[in-house]
């Protein structure tokens, strides 16, 4: 089975981004989504501390420290792009002005949960920022990140054993083997990597999976 | 590309239906879209629910609207004016449900609605005839009232300048409820007096970001800056 | 005895805001309190339509109707005034900003409770504005009203008879023939015009009023 | 004559006193207020309980308030960085308490007590450990979690232009929280990188109106711009 790269599933999540779509990529593996909307496309980017119309990376030696996103990298702003306040940022979300957000999870159940801001492991400090609130504001929420983890177990959950971000919130999953619909149906698998079967992504995840006719190849 | 610029005032309120709830934008005259009320007159349509801090002044904007007869409900702060005849008339003769709201409360309900708030404890209105019916609790010794949000399907609210994306600035007291109509409908209107280039509005001053905002039409302003209130 | 002109009235409420002080003058009589605010105080005139820092009125033909007052009068701002939309306006009273409002009254009792939008009377068409959100949203809520009614009638009661506009808000009174200030301790005697005694002042009003040995003439 | 402008940062924090409740403004580096925290931890004063997104980044800003051992509580929405290394060390050694809260429901908060609210049904942590023990209720279908405004004796923040009467503008997004933060403390002091005369800044695009801000002081902004987060 040939397991997608992060590039790749990068492209494969930037492939359901319509034009016109108002957009937050979190902190980490979906920041690599913008590298993958067509140019010819006009999407609009937000970031959660303050930021409408972001733009790529600066070049070197051209940063400006006060133009970051929720990473706290430096970004560029593009024509049409705008400021404004924590509070007007979140209204955006939480007021469902947001059509979509990517967000990297632990651990989303079949019914949509999502975990992805606490291993609950002792002493770990918790860390929460937007998560939360992008989980739950967003009209849809997809969520990007391996099927297993190291250790082989299936991150794609009967009910998440982490702490939870929110409930029922999640759409779509996008994995380096396959994508998933998920919520109050259930999950549904959606595409699958070339040389994956039904039965052995079943077998991978131990859950139970919807499976349509001709699932595409990715 | 996206372009939010519709043609005309009649294009942008093409899909109002009868029955819409719909927030005006507007302090008296001031930021009274007149040119988009003109349109939901002339579409026809009614049993309108009517968002807007007063009734209407005069003959012109929601005024009009009421005398046309296609306002079932309207919420607002300050329905009676010197000017607001028409609106008296509709609700003498019971033609027009009434929700007072205090200002204050008024804008802070539609500012949840746009921020998604489920409800929200106000001090405004405690006590009064205004908070009848309505929960109330004591936080650290003050008393609120629970008040909800107020959401609509359309907001029509006018503007100075917008660009193709929806990004707006206002003009001087006309701003009053735009900002944050526009975040509280489901579709957001706005008519502004110059249409201006992607980058021309400097991103430190944009007043209200484009996501808030569906369509823009330009109308030319001539007359409502020297229009008497 | 000399009662109080509108003019001395405004004139009386001026003496009683400091240098410094953010304040809203209700619609009416209250706005004539703005003429009589010395030039060299640097005073904050709010008004919730959206503007801080309003400047006196245009001169005749100069006036912008996108540029008026809660009242709707055309007026001016001043270097350092700016604008803002409603929900900030409103933020700025109920979040104690706000150091004085000035409005008018049907009735004030001597708790503080202020009646000012409302007759009650069948067929009325009521209004409230912002009445509610500045009685109770300023650190201090001033009245300006003529003693008696029409009819003779006081309208500093024992308990307001019409509809309340906020419960134990206002703290202090000016009339046209006395300064009163309200609230927990009840109503007490600050000042009354020449020619007025404190026994006849109980008698108009009909109210308990505490009196200080030398109240001052206004 | 009002003049809010003062001469330093340490004339400008000289009252706040052991025990107190800051705000302060920034999203990791942008928009922190460095000179102000700084003049703070000149004074010596402990016992802080401090309002901020982080729990301070490398050795500056909120980072150096608590490697000086004078924050007793954060409520913040994102202690856990790469470089939160002097939080991280007095958390384990339970020298801090945390109070952790959803980014967008410490903004509302804030922005809550800032306008005077008495409590908030948000969405945001509905059915998560941080909405654990705290009243819920459904409101038309939608689960949500009520919350209470954070409020603090002082705001330290930072913006690009102020003038004597306080009004502020921000530069690109260290905006973020200083508005909001503004309004919700009883004292706010604003560091600039320019005062300029009354009437320098247009009308319209005043971010904070001076009613909001008690102090402004001018710093030097060199440094900031060119510091890596």
């Amino acid at each position: 089975m040939n397991r997608m790269t992060r590039d790749q599933m990068a492209a494969r999540v930037a492939k359901d981004i319509p034009e016109g779509a108002y957009v937050n990529l979190g902190i980490g593996l979906p920041t690599k989504v913008a590298n993958y909307l067509p140019v010819e496309r006009d999407i609009f980017l937000q970031s959660e501390n303050g930021l409408l119309g972001m733009g790529p990376a600066p070049a070197p030696g051209e940063e400006d420290w006060e133009l970051i996103n929720a990473g706290k990298q430096a970004v560029t702003l593009l024509a049409g792009g705008c400021f404004f306040h924590h509070a007007d940022s979140f209204a955006m979300m939480r007021g469902g002005h947001l059509d979509i957000c990517v967000l990297g999870a632990f651990q989303v159940s079949v019914g949509g949960d999502l975990a992805n801001w606490h291993t609950g492991e002792p002493g770990a400090i918790p860390a929460v920022g937007g998560a939360m609130d992008l989980a739950i504001g967003a009209k849809q929420t997809f969520v990007m990140m391996d099927l297993l983890t190291k250790q082989g177990e299936s991150k794609l959950v009967e009910a998440c054993t982490y702490p939870l971000t929110g409930l029922g919130c999640v759409s779509r999953v996008y994995t380096d083997v396959a994508v998933f619909d998920v919520g109050a149906q259930g999950a549904s698998v959606i595409e699958m990597v070339d040389g994956l079967s039904i039965e052995e992504l079943r077998r991978l995840t131990g859950v139970p999976l919807a499976y349509a006719a001709q699932p595409q190849v990715a | 590309m996206i372009d939010k610029i519709v043609e005309s005032a009649a294009a942008a309120v093409a899909d109002i239906q009868d029955g819409a709830s719909v927030m005006i934008g507007g302090f008296g005259t001031a930021g009274m879209p007149d040119q988009l009320i003109d349109a939901l007159i002339d579409r026809g349509v009614g049993d309108l629910t009517i968002i807007n801090n007063n009734a209407g002044n005069g003959e012109t904007g929601v005024a009009a609207l009421i005398k046309a007869g296609r306002v079932k409900k309207i919420i607002c702060s300050f329905p009676r004016q010197s000017d607001s005849h028409h609106f008296d008339a509709a609700y003498r003769a019971g033609q027009i449900e009434l929700e007072l709201v205090p200002q204050g409360n008024l804008a802070a309900r539609i500012q949840a609605a746009g921020a998604g708030l489920g409800a929200i404890f106000t001090p405004t209105g405690f006590g009064t005839l205004l908070a009848e019916g309505k929960e109330t609790r004591t936080i650290d010794g003050v008393d609120y009232v629970l008040e909800y949000p107020i959401k609509a399907d359309f907001a029509l609210i006018k503007a100075q300048s917008g660009d193709r994306w929806g990004n707006l600035i206002y003009r001087k007291t006309a701003r009053n409820f735009g900002p944050i109509m526009a975040m509280a409908a489901t579709t957001t209107i706005a008519q502004v007096s110059h249409v201006v280039d992607l980058g021309a509005i400097d991103p430190e001053i944009v007043v209200t970001p484009g996501i808030f905002v569906q369509r823009v039409v330009q109308i030319a302003s001539t007359t409502n800056h020297a229009l008497a209130a």
